[in-house]
């Protein structure tokens, strides 16, 4: 029962605050419903009982590059945006997309019930991926991608500063 | 967006603003440009690429008033220019029109004179000292600083009743013969008082975080301040050594022996060394003076109703914050045909935006509190 | 319906004191600012407030009334929903925060697996409230100053972050109920195994917190008042709560991974039992000050007032005291842990947050350039070194047997030693920097 | 009562949609990488639902890795929008036409 009101009350938030972001012409007010979908994500992680991806989310996501976000878009300039007109004409396609997805879930639930029980509700406590067992599969298995990982970032975090510095 | 032009009187080869490069104005409301000052500032980021200082808020047109003043009357007017160093004001206006009259005062009157001149520098200090240490970020020393120069400022009570703007000197002298106490008073502050100069120091002096703050921020070379025509602790941080009281000795200064503190860098922290050290030199200065106070009679002969002979006059003394001149034109009436006065905040605030360039706006209150000014006596 | 009631029962303990906290620590946060006025007061040779109330002991609810009447002023300008949301924010993040915090053995509203990082991620939403509320009263001050604190809070969350990593290396858990637990079977509080590591969170905590000499983002001499420039009466009120809220969680986190939580100093020694009787015993302290002070008050009613605070400190030491006066293992004995494990916890919060106005009030401000070199030149390198150090000592110690008494100094030494070289490097640098200024 | 897992399915696909129309239909980068971060993040919950699905920890540590990835688009994109927003002081993408300047 608890769980059911958790997972819809997030799920519902964090639709809602998506179409806002989409939605909103000012872009801190979009910034800000950002950041209100992702602490709704991270509920429903919470609600899956993944602790630790949960609190990665918060402050990853929403402490770390919502902050990002904000930050760049107080240091630019709004009132340029403001005047603008915001949207292009391609809701046709946006709407085209949508329905394409929509119906290749549809269809892949309704063939991959034999295959995966999709349809069935998860199990409660089939395992209990706690911060620990993250941990362990993290810096065992996939200990390669994770360096690669953080190779990335560090690719990421000196093109940033290279791209930001005022004379190239 | 449209382009906002700001007009710029010291950046005029820039006026369209950046894309990163905004316009902060600092005052007249603000809580370290130690009164109603104004400063705009252009910044990229932090950093300041330009400046421009508004004065006047606080014009009270002291030199007019003069104009329709007799010179007795206009005397108090003085005191309120440089509010915080009241006495020194009084002293160079006294001096400016003895000078005019031809008279000088006896030597009791200018002993007491010196004595209370450098106490009021020490005051002056003070009172600098804590709002500067505080526009840098550290609370308590102002409360310490207020704390001793509570100490001067009742010595100044018990001289002549007022605190603050004190009207302590007459033209020609004295009006008060020291009180019984005085020199008993002046010593009981002056015995203590480098100790606690010692203590003030030990929280500042070698503090890693006022040494990073105040460490070459704010730098004046010695050609630059003569060119700037500064003056006061401002001109001998940059390691010129001009004091007006050992070149054109006045009051009684050529009786006592004290040294020129001077620094090298001309930056912040040498001024605030300076300072400090000329506190401890006007601290010497009084005790020589009490030590032996000379008798006699502390009215000289200038008459009831002055009447200096036309002619002008050019009277300085090196007031707490530089050079305070006063410029009397006389045409032979009772009231002065044009006093000119010359304050040294002014004078030292014109090296404001030379200082500023290139720095952060943290260093720009650093750098206010460093000039030392005060605004009744940049408006006046 | 009967699911509703049976789901609060179950959490009842929870809510008690989830409502505590929300109705309790704004109060807490009053008389945190009383107590830093005093102590600044004590400083600055002067008395601080002393009119309302026996030495301005309600000055705090005085503050609160003010503050509630005054007229709530949105800027012409400004982004009203915005600027209307942005206090609540930090205030929610830093209440939201406390929930996972054990204030003894007790009181804690949730053992989370992931209790710490909870604490941290959570407390650090807190700076959306000052971005946002900086950013929407369109001024120059309030930008500059969101700006400023966005800036540093993510630079020294780095450094807060590492240097907790290498406490919670030493407990193996997240959990601050464990960790506390951890320290206990220890015996040794882990301010001791890893110095290093609480320096670096003191320094880092004081700076997340936009405390002094870190306050840049409020700095009253340049920027007026930083990010809450433009706001009044109550919604500055919020911002000032958030301020005190984060004190008390980065105290909180302190307490509990570096200082031994609700463990009482020798908590593993018998032979210090004795201090279990020093919570009554500072009660009675406090009583008997406000008994001798009583007399001296100007007016009747603070007379009595001053003798109703007394008896109140003479029944919290009562308190105190029965649980060790009862027979062993009767109820009231029992509660011992819970009572006195949240004295200790307080008491620690308190020296911790006295520190903080110590540091406040004792140094200058830090320029924003030598803030962010501190930050990243100094104290991030220096965390990561720390948390290879204590990898280590726990290697020696665990692989190869070293005793603690070896491999912890070892590694702190050899920490230390590269702090040394960090800030000789950082002095030379600043020197450069210097020269370069002066040329230019 | 527990939750099918399709319904975290359909929740993904609704939060995934909605940042393909954001990408679409708007012009403003910030906006554009704001919906990018919403597609990766229905990602995420798509991956931590199959996780508890199917019992394993190999979803957590792929969200992980996604949320690595988005912290370092984050950044690489936001230097761009400055280092563009520097030179040509519009933050429409439909004006983003040049590859060098």
């Amino acid at each position: 029962m608890l769980d059911q009101i958790v997972f819809y009350f997030f799920a519902t938030l964090a639709v809602i605050s998506a179409v806002l972001v989409v939605t909103r012409r000012n872009v801190v007010q979009s910034a800000i419903f950002l950041i209100t979908a992702l602490l709704a994500t991270a509920g429903i992680f919470l609600q899956l009982h993944a602790e630790f991806l949960f609190i990665v989310q918060v402050i990853l996501y929403a402490g770390g590059i919502m902050v990002l976000f904000v930050f760049v878009i107080m240091l630019i300039n709004m009132d340029v945006s403001l005047h603008q007109v915001q949207f292009n004409r391609q809701w046709w396609l946006g709407l085209l997309l949508a329905l394409v997805l929509g119906a290749q879930l549809t269809v892949a639930i309704a063939v991959g019930r034999s295959g995966l029980p999709l349809g069935e509700p998860a199990p409660a406590t089939a395992l209990e991926p706690s911060t620990q067992l993250v941990g362990r599969v993290l810096f065992s298995e996939y200990m390669l991608p994770f360096e690669i990982a953080s190779i990335l970032l560090l690719v990421a975090m000196i093109g940033a500063v290279v791209m930001a510095k005022k004379k190239v | 967006m449209a382009e906002q032009r700001i007009p710029f009187a010291t950046h005029a080869e820039t006026t369209v603003l950046g894309a990163d490069e905004i316009v902060l104005n600092m005052g007249p409301q603000h809580p370290s440009t130690h009164g109603v000052l104004r400063v705009k500032l252009r910044l990229d980021g932090e950093k300041v690429i330009g400046s421009e200082c508004v004065i006047g808020y606080l014009h009270r047109g002291v030199e007019k008033i003069a104009e329709h003043r007799t010179y007795t009357q206009f005397a108090p007017y003085v005191d309120r220019m440089d509010y915080v160093a009241a006495v020194s004001n009084g002293l160079g206006y006294c001096e400016a029109v003895e000078k005019l009259l031809g008279a000088e005062a006896p030597l009791r009157a200018r002993v007491i004179r010196t004595i209370l001149t450098e106490l009021q520098r020490i005051a002056s200090h003070l009172f600098w000292l804590g709002t500067h240490a505080l526009d840098i970020g550290a609370l308590t020393p102002l409360f310490y600083c207020l704390r001793e120069r509570e100490e001067i400022l009742k010595i100044f009570e018990k001289y002549c009743g007022a605190r603050l703007t004190t009207h302590a000197f007459r033209i020609g002298g004295l009006q008060y013969e020291a009180y019984d106490e005085f020199e008993k008073d002046v010593e009981r502050f002056c015995k203590p008082f480098d100790t606690r100069v010692n203590e003030y120091e030990s929280l500042l002096t070698s503090n890693r975080i006022w040494v990073g703050r105040t460490k070459g921020i704010g730098i004046l070379t010695a050609k630059e301040a003569i060119d700037y025509a500064a003056s006061g602790p401002v001109i001998r941080a940059s390691g010129v050594k001009w004091d007006i009281r050992k070149a054109m000795p006045y009051a009684a200064y050529d009786l006592y022996k004290f040294e020129i503190p001077t620094g090298k860098n001309g930056d912040t922290y040498d001024r605030y060394i300076v300072r400090m050290e000329e506190m401890r030199q006007s601290r010497l200065i009084c005790l020589q003076a009490i030590e032996n106070i000379p008798t006699g009679p502390i009215m000289g002969k200038v008459g009831k109703v002055l009447k200096p002979p036309p002619g002008e006059v050019y009277h300085a003394i090196e007031a707490p914050k530089g050079e305070l001149g006063y410029y009397i034109v006389s045409d032979g009436t009772t009231q002065p045909y044009r006093v000119r006065i010359r304050p040294p905040s002014l004078i030292n605030l014109e090296a404001f935006d030379k200082m500023i360039r290139g720095h952060l706006v943290a260093d720009v209150v650093a750098i206010i509190g460093t000039l030392d000014i005060v605004l009744g006596e940049v408006d006046r | 319906m009967q699911t509703l009631i049976n789901f609060v029962i179950s959490i009842w303990v929870q809510l008690v004191c989830a409502l505590v906290i929300v109705a309790v620590l704004p109060l807490v946060a009053g008389y945190i600012v009383l107590m830093e006025r005093k102590v600044m007061a004590d400083m600055q040779a002067r008395l601080g407030p002393m009119r309302v109330g026996p030495h301005g002991l309600l000055q705090p609810i005085a503050d609160a009334v003010k503050l509630l009447l005054k007229e709530d002023i949105i800027p012409d300008e400004a982004d009203k929903g915005i600027f209307w949301i942005a206090p609540l924010i930090s205030v929610t993040a830093g209440m939201l925060a406390m929930s996972a915090l054990a204030i003894g053995p007790w009181f804690q509203i949730a053992d989370l697996n992931v209790g710490l990082l909870f604490v941290v991620g959570i407390g650090a939403l807190g700076i959306f409230g000052i971005v946002l509320g900086g950013w929407s009263s369109n001024s120059h001050y309030s930008l500059l100053g969101a700006l400023r604190s966005a800036a540093q809070l993510v630079s020294y969350e780095t450094a807060a972050g590492l240097a907790i990593v290498g406490a919670l290396l030493l407990a193996g858990t997240l959990s601050t109920r464990e960790i506390i637990e951890t320290q206990e079977d220890y015996g040794v509080w882990f301010v001791f195994a890893a110095p290093v590591g609480f320096f670096i969170y003191v320094v880092a905590s004081i700076a997340e917190t936009n405390r002094a000499p870190f306050d840049l983002p409020e700095a009253e001499s340049e920027l007026v008042a930083g990010y809450m420039t433009e706001y009044s009466g109550f919604r500055w009120a919020l911002y000032f709560l958030a301020e005190y809220t984060n004190m008390v969680v980065v105290a909180s986190i302190a307490t509990t991974l570096f200082l031994g939580g609700w463990l009482r100093p020798f908590a593993g020694t018998t032979a210090f039992n004795f201090l279990d009787g020093f919570p009554s015993l500072l009660m009675l302290v406090v009583a008997g000050y406000c008994f001798y002070r009583a007399p001296k008050q100007p007016v009747k009613i603070q007379k009595m007032f001053l003798v109703v605070v007394a008896g109140l400190f003479i029944l919290v030491a009562a308190i105190f005291a029965a649980p060790l006066m009862a027979p062993a293992g009767s109820l009231v004995a029992s509660a011992k842990p819970g009572l006195h494990g949240a004295f200790w916890f307080l008491l620690k919060v308190g020296l911790y947050l006295y520190l903080f106005m110590w540091l406040r009030f004792t140094f200058p401000r830090y320029r924003f350039d030598q803030l962010m070199r501190l930050g990243w030149q100094f104290l991030i390198p220096l965390s990561i070194v720390n948390v290879m150090g204590i990898g280590l000592a726990l290697v020696l110690h665990r692989q190869l047997g070293w005793s603690h008494w070896t491999a912890f100094p070892l590694t702190t030494i050899l920490t230390l030693v590269v702090a040394g070289m960090l800030a000789s490097a950082g002095a030379k640098k600043d020197k450069e920097h210097a020269v370069v200024g002066e040329e230019a | 009562m527990m939750i099918p897992t399709s319904h975290y399915l359909f929740l993904s696909l609704g939060l995934f949609t909605i940042g393909v129309i954001g990408v679409v239909t708007r012009r403003n980068v910030i906006i554009i990488l704001m919906s990018i971060e919403l597609m990766l993040n229905a990602v995420n919950i798509n991956l931590v639902a199959f996780s508890r699905l199917v019992g394993s920890a190999e979803g957590h540590v792929f969200a992980i890795f996604v949320i690595t990835d988005a912290a370092a688009e984050a950044a690489v994109g936001l230097g761009i929008i400055i280092a563009f927003f520097r030179n040509r002081e519009t933050l429409l993408g439909d004006e983003m036409d040049l590859l060098k300047w």
